[in-house]
Order: C-alpha cells, then structure tokens, then sequence
C-alpha cells in the first residue's frame, strides 16, 4: 500500500461519512449535543477538498496532514481525538513509501494510544475507543492466527459493530454522554459508531 | 425549522460579521478566521482568552472588552473552536504578561484549548488555565469528565477579567479566577428545545405536560424529565441542589438568573422573586442580582440559577468597570 | 401552554415584586399598587414617567434610573395601566420642575394617561406628554388611531431621559422628544406568537412557513402574512418600509435590532450584518448599534428594526451616563 | 328604579362578562391583543366585590362608583371608555333617589357622549359605539311609537345585536384592530360585543 491506495482510501471514509452525517448526527441527539456528524463531515469533506494537494506526499505526512486537517475543521471533541490518531497513526509510518498490515497494525496502536492520551480516557467509558480497542485486538488476533489482511480486516470490523453494539449496554464517563449518566444508556455512541464506518471504510476500499 | 438566517452553512460567518458590524467599538475579528480580540488592545496586562461553541450569545464574544475578556473564539454552534484558531487568539493578545485561557469544562473544549497551548507554548508564550465547572447538575468524580461549565462562567469572566484589567500577574489572576470558580454553583432546567440551525429539527422531544431539569447549555436533554410544576417548585428543586452542593449560609451572594433563550425576562423576575425569599430565609444576603440572558442555548426555553459566594476581593471585582457589548457596569 | 409561572392570576404581582428583588439599587415600588420609581430620587430636574402594558420585559420598568425613566407604571399583561396607578407615579416624581409623560401610541395608553394627567393637573402639578409612534407598519392619518408606538421608543426615552437629567426645562426636554420622535422609524416581523398567561393560548396560529410581517409589539398578527424567506429578504422588505417613510440618505443613525422575545441574538447579528451592508450601500451612517432584547412581546419569535436620525444634541443625549437595569452606558 | 334595582341589574351584568370572558378574549385575539375578556372580567368582578359598599349610595353615586372602579382596574382602551360611560351615566341621574325609563335614555346619551369623547371616535370606526348608538336610537325610537321600557329594550338589544353584526362589515380606524387595516374585516368587535352583554342583561334583569 502506498499513498495512491492512502488516498483512495481516505476518499472511501470521507464519502462514507459524509452519507452518514445525519445518522451520526441523530445519535448525538440522543445523548450529547446531535453534531458528531456535522462535525465529522465538515472535517472529512475538507480532507477531501485537500486530498490532491496531499498527493505528492509520503503515507507519513499525509495522514499528518489529514489528522492536522480535521484538528483544524471538525472542533468539538472529535476534532482533537481523530486528528490525534491520524497525526500518531502517520508517525508509525515514517519514512516508508510503501506499508503493509503489520504497519497498519502499528499505525492503530499509536493512533489508539494517542486517543487514550488526549482524551484521559480508556476502554468501557463509552467512546469511540470502545469500537477501536476491540477492532485492534481482533485484528493482532486473526494475523497471529495466520489469515490473510483482508480476512483479518473484516474481522477488525466485526468488532467494531460489537463494540458499538456494547456502547449501548453501558453508561457514559466521558464526553457529553456521561452528563445524563444512566439515562445514556439504551444508546449507542456516536464516536463509536463513526470509528467503526472508518474501519468499514478501510475493508471495503482494500477488498477491492 | 424557521428561523432568522440565510444559507445553513453561514450562519457562524454572518453572525459574527453582523455582531463585529454592531460593536466595532468593542470588537475586532482577526483576518485568519473566527477570531475576536478587543478593538483597543490594552498594553501590560495578562490577557484573558475564552470561547467555545457559538449559539450561547452574548456568551461568550459580548463579554470582550474592558474588564472582561481580551479574545473570545467561537466555533460551530455548540461545538468547541479549533485549536488553530485559539492558537492565533493568543499570540494577538499575548502583552509579554501571559495568557490565561477560560475553559469550560467540555471534553472538547478542554483538548483543544490545550492543543492551541501546547502550540503557543512552543512559541515561548507563557499560557495557564482554569477549568470553569460550576453545574452541580452533573455529578463531579475524578473518574468521569465532571461538572459541565454553564452560566457561572459569566461571573467568573467577569471577576477575572477585572483582576487582569487591574495589572495583576498571572498568577494572581489565575488565584482569583479559582477563587471565583470554587464558589460558584449553578443548575437549569427547560420546557423546550432548541434546533442546531445544520442539524435542522430540535435536539429532543418533550411533551405539553414536562420538563427537562438538569440541563446544560447545549441544547440536550436534562440529568432526568420531570412533570411540569409551578415556577416556585422547579425553583426549590434547582436551589436546593446548590446549596446541598456548597454552604451558602450566612454568606453574602451574587445570584443570576439566567434565560436559556426563549424564557422571557418575564419569567425569571418570577423566579427571582421566589429565589430572594429562600435565600433570605436561609440567612444568605443577596448582595447583586442579575436577570436576563448571559449564557442561552439558541431559542430553548428554559433558565438556570446561579449563586455565587462572594468576600470583599469578588465583591469588589464584580463591581469593577466593565465595557463591553453585553455586560457594563 | 407551559411557563414558568405560579397562578396565572399572580404573574404580573410576582413579577414586579421579582424584578424590585433583583434591582434594588435602580428601583422602588409604591406601597399604593403597581408603580415603579427610581430608587433614589434626583431633585429638581423634570421628572419622566412611562408605562404601559407589562409583557415587553425590560420595556419598560428595565430604564428606571439615572439618565432614563424616574417612574413606570406597569398594567396588566399587554393592557394599558389605569390612571389612578399613573397618577400616583406622577405625584411620587414631580419635583416642581414638572412631569413629562412618555406615551406609547394606542388608545388605552392614551386615555389613561389623559386621565392621569387630568388628576394631576387638578392638583396642580404640571404634566406634559408626547406620544411615540414608530412604527411604520401602520399607515398614519389623522382619520385613525395612527402609528404605534414600539421598540423606537426605547431610543426616544434614552435621550429624552438625558436631556432631563441634563436639569432643562419641561419645554426643552418635550422638544428633545418631539425631535427624537420625528426621526425614529420601526417595523417588524413574527414567526411564532405568544401567550398571554391570562388568556392560556396563543394569539395567532402560523404555518411552518409563513411569516406574518408588520408586527405590533402586543402579540398581534402583523399586517399581512407572507411566505417565510431568507433573513436577508425580511431585512430588505423591513429596510424599504422604514426608509421609504423618512430620507435617511447621507445621514448618521442609530440601530436598533430587537428582540420580540424567543428570537435569539444569533439572529438578530445575522439581521444586522445585512441591515449594516444595505445601510453603507445608501450612504447611511451607522453611528451606533444595539442588538438585543429591549421592547419584548412576551416570547414571541420575531424582531423589529428601528432606525433613529441623529444629529450633534441626538448623538450626544444617545451617549449621555446612563445607569438602569437594562441599559447602562 | 332605584339603588337597589340597580345594583341587580349591574351584579347580573358582572356575571354576564364573567361568564363570556373566554369569547371575549377570542373576540380580541382575532384582531387585537386578546386581552378584552380578562380586561372587562377583571374590572367587574371587582365592581361585584363592591357592590355591598355601594349599597348605600344614590343611584348617581353608584355609577360613579362603579365607572372609577372600572378605570382603575379595567385598564387597556376600555378602561377609561367603560370607566367615562358609567360615571357620566351616574351625572345623568344626580339627585334622583328614583329613575324612570327616560332617565335611562338620558344616562345612555351622556355615556355614548364620553365615549365618543374620551376615545375621540364615532359610529362606523368598528368600536363599541357601533352597537351603542343603535342601541339608543332604537330606545328612542320604540318610546317615541308609545311602546313600554320593556319592549323599548327589547329593542335596544336587537339594534346592539345589529350593529355588532355591522361591525363584521367594515375595517376599523380606531383602537388596536385599526393596525390590521382591511385585514380586519369579517371579524366582530369586542368592545361592541360586550356592550351588548351589557344591554342585554340591563333586559333581562328588567324583564323579570
Ligand atoms: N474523552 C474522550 N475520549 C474518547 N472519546 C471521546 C471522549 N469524549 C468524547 N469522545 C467521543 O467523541 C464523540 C462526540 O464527538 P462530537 O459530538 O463531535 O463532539 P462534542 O461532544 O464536543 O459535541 C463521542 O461520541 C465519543 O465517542
Ligand atoms: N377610540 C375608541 N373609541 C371607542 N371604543 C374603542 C376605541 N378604541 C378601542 N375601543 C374599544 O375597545 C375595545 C378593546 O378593548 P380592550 O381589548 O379591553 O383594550 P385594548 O385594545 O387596549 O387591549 C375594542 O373592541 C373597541 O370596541
Ligand atoms: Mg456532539
Ligand atoms: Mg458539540
Ligand atoms: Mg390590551
Ligand atoms: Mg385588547
């Protein structure tokens, strides 16, 4: 994978998010202040704008470029979540031209670690580090395991979906959610679920 | 959704043309974005910097100016500013005396207020913060995201800016600012929504008959829904939760009675009549009041009491000049 | 209809009481019944007195104080007050200088001011009265009731109220408000009505995309009802109305952007940024602008824009020390 | 007539405006402000409240009484103008222990006269005098052709009956509906409504 395939990949998730703003925008509603989407597009839909200027970059700096778009454009707490863990997931790439899986394994570790760090948050508070934790062990897990990168990406989606499916069973500690405490309940996270349509996104695009 | 507005997408850009367009006497935006510093920058003073999402207005962009605020960034409605855009609040403010950042504690506004300090302070301007989290709505632990930052942030502003204003170093005004925000409790409720102009329908819905208490002042629902009452009852219901909260007993207080937008001012002298007659019988001596809209949440109906415990150094901060579009005193 | 109310029958009492409550360094009330007076009284100067129905928060009580109002007289929700109340507050302020009524344009205000006046004259206090009729909504003639008074007057009493604290003459303090009265223009529109507490419903119904243009401050329907359209098309429409009754060209003016009550200050800067560009278009000076809430229809949804002439005494008078509950400066 | 059936006849009319308040205020609403129903109930029912302190007046005293009592707690424009009608009904009767239907006649033109007066209008402007003035034609019209007080006002509310009707016809160019120009047209007017509660119960308490 080199920048081309980074780019039409990140073309993937930008349109994906963009279809799916009001979507995201409904569960926000439900429990926080109903502009996840509206965020997360304007941010995407900019990254998009930019995306051919990007092109002559190497995968490193472009995910920087992109994490540092969507710190510039998408505000809220998003904004500074997803631009982290796009700027950390580029730093796991340095200097590579070309990355494989096992880059991409990194890539989601750093980018996981750099949500954890920024947002003084863990698994089970229900974020979006509630999808991504459990994409990325399933992910280490179908490699160990010897599948190939596309088996063991839509193994990464599988958990995704489970683990927004689990954000709807606990209550909220951080972010906007955990203001209606128990009443968060019965939801599920919009973050979570937006994590998990950026990992679809990755599947699909590469499936191809 | 009928409101007053041209496209969606301009709704931040012209509102804040239109507000620097109606004080150009108080504002200035910068040219790299929504930025708004004080027209007339105060030389050899630590300068205050606030902002948050827009929809709350006059908060917070009507309280710069003498006394106050030295810039304010507003972002999409209800959603936190960019860091790039604070970033460039505080270098135009920045007089060498430092900076102090007044953040409402929102997850959002937290981390990017702290990015945009992390990049001045790689520039060599020193930048410090206070967390405003006055609402005893949301319960506070070290383990959750804690107390939201709703209308008390007003009073707070107000107290801090006029200690900045005085010539005090930052560490003074910070002191003072966590003075202010140690004593000052506040809770609301509502009747009806709001609609986020891009999201274009309310963000909950709610029968003739109830009401949300616990709210913040972004346009969600409440900690809990209630059946409507008598202004008296959600009144007692909302002061006896802050004074569960922090003894107020005998002390001399700053009370505000704030409108979430819709809730005419009607409606809160109602409220405030009822405040001032439990507070009094609870010995707490109402030493200012203010009524009307300082912190609102778009068009929601809805309104939060705040009490703020004073001593003779906010009292005399409270009183200090103050010039700006939406608070002089 | 859900409000933050007690009993309907007690909203205007527990209002005033609420508002004396929050206020009482601008404002006291008369032991006889619903009369607001300036807490401290100023001597010889001549005394102004307001009022009309209540309902239009701060308007008008909110501009009792130094600089403004020295009484109102507060009625019922949106009805006129009654003469005996009005001639208790013109005997409570005279000083001997005399007394000037600042009387809004409807019959009812009228009439019990006249009849106030009368009282008053019989006792042999010298009262005097203009009537404010801004609206240009409203065809003048001298076949019908005229004008009405609305949110202009809020401007007319600003400067009226410093020529008086200024110590003229009751002559020369009519003939400032006669001026500032000729060259203030008004109109406005609604989205959404109001409930007067009493009445339990809403005074009009209105689609989701009409607009009723044309509106009093009483929570009436307007003039005539259109299509809703695009903040900037109300604002041309308003704007044509307002500049095609006096020539504003090549002249400086004040700007008033108000709130009927529910719309929020987002839109009011919305409306203002297209009011200011159309205004520099025709060569208008804007000298000053005041965006808020400051003659409301309860929480009606809807804004008016007043435009003021001003020449060197008007601006003057305008920027004159004023130190009331809604309006200090 | 005298105090006493005097005072019946105003009690049956404060109870008259108590019970229609509703109607009024929608009356209001229409082309108003919708505040005529409580307006008038509010100063009735306190003119109610004092009618056994005014059981000792003169029949002049009385309605003088009962006219300030309206100004000082009707408020609005039918305040002073209801307010100015009673107390100049009350001049008509000075000095008269007893009144007879001609006195009647002559109090209804000195209150028509300070209406007309107070609320500088006249017939045709869609106000309470369109129902009042054909009221005390008709009065007159039906004593002068011999008929007896009863019959007279039994007229005089047909007439009231009629020109609240009327005041559906045209636009008003005075009081608050005058702002809604032509707009106006096709509703009934509240003030003249309520006149003809008032006649019509000033009937009915003689009838019996
Ligand atoms: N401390 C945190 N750590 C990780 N994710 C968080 C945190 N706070 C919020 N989030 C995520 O951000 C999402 C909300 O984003 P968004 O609605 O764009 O911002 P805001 O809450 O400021 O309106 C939540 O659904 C959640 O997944
Ligand atoms: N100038 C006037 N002359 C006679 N009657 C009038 C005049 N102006 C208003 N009215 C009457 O008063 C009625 C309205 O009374 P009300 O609703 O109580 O007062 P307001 O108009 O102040 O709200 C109208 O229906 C009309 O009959
Ligand atoms: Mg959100
Ligand atoms: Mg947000
Ligand atoms: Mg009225
Ligand atoms: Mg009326």
């Amino acid at each position: 994978m080199n920048t081309e395939g980074l780019i039409s990949i990140i073309k993937n998730i930008a349109e994906k998010i963009d279809m799916e703003k009001d979507f995201l925008g409904e569960l926000d509603s439900f429990i926080g202040d109903g502009d996840h989407g509206i965020n997360m597009a304007r941010g995407f839909n900019e990254v998009k704008k930019k995306l051919p200027e990007f092109s002559s970059l190497e995968p490193a700096e472009l995910l920087k470029s992109v994490g540092m778009t969507l710190v510039a454009t998408v505000g809220g707490a998003s904004g500074p979540l997803y631009g982290t863990a796009f700027m950390k997931a580029g730093a796991a790439l340095k200097g590579k031209e070309n990355f494989d899986i096992n880059d991409f394994v990194s890539a989601l570790e750093l980018a996981i670690e750099g949500v954890m760090k920024r947002g003084r948050s863990t698994q089970g508070e229900k974020t979006m580090l509630d999808s991504m934790i459990p994409s990325l062990t399933a992910l280490k897990t179908s490699l160990a395991n010897g599948d190939d990168s596309i088996t063991a990406l839509r193994e990464a989606v599988a958990a995704a979906e489970d683990g927004v499916y689990y954000t709807k069973t606990i209550a909220a500690t951080k972010g906007r959610a955990s203001y209606l405490g128990v009443r968060s309940i019965g939801y599920q996270d919009p973050g979570a679920t937006s994590y998990k349509m950026i990992i679809e996104s990755v599947y699909e695009t590469l499936k191809q | 959704m009928k409101k007053f507005i041209n496209a969606v997408s301009d709704v931040e850009n012209e509102m804040i043309q239109g507000m620097v367009k109606a004080y150009p006497q108080y504002l200035r935006k910068l040219d790299c974005g929504n930025v708004l510093v004080r027209a007339e920058r105060k030389e050899n003073k630590v300068a205050l910097i606030g902002g948050g999402g827009s929809g709350h207005e006059p908060g917070h962009c009507g309280y710069i100016g003498e006394g106050i605020l030295d810039a304010c960034v507003p972002g999409a409605v209800f959603t936190s500013p960019t860091p790039d855009m604070i970033y460039e609040g505080i270098k135009s403010i920045d007089t060498g005396k430092g900076v102090l950042m007044m953040v409402m504690n929102y997850t959002g506004d937290v981390m990017n207020f702290e990015m945009a300090a992390e990049m001045a302070a790689d520039e060599g301007i020193q930048v410090d913060q206070v967390i405003i989290n006055d609402d005893v709505a949301v319960k506070d632990s070290t383990w959750t995201t804690g107390r939201r930052g709703v209308a008390g942030a007003v009073l707070v502003n107000k107290i801090t800016g006029a200690k900045a204003e005085s010539g005090a170093s930052l560490e003074e005004v910070k002191a003072v600012a966590e003075k202010a925000i140690a004593n000052v409790r506040t809770m609301g409720a509502a009747i009806s929504p709001c609609t986020i102009p891009a999201a274009g329908r309310p963000g909950f819905e709610i029968g003739e008959d109830e009401i949300e208490i616990g709210i913040g002042v972004h346009g969600e629902p409440g900690t809990y829904r209630d059946k409507m009452m008598t202004a008296d009852q959600i009144t007692d219901i909302l002061l006896e939760r802050i004074l569960g909260d922090l003894d107020f007993t005998g002390r001399e207080v700053a009370v505000l009675i704030n409108s979430a937008g819709a809730t005419p001012l009607m409606e809160l002298f109602i409220i405030n009549n009822h405040v001032a007659d439990v507070l009094a019988s609870k010995n707490i001596k109402v030493y200012k009041t203010f009524c009307g809209e300082y912190m609102t949440s778009l068009e929601m109906a809805g309104f939060s009491i705040t009490l703020l415990r004073l001593d003779d150094e906010l009292k005399e901060l409270l009183d200090a000049k103050a010039v700006t579009p939406a608070f002089t005193c």
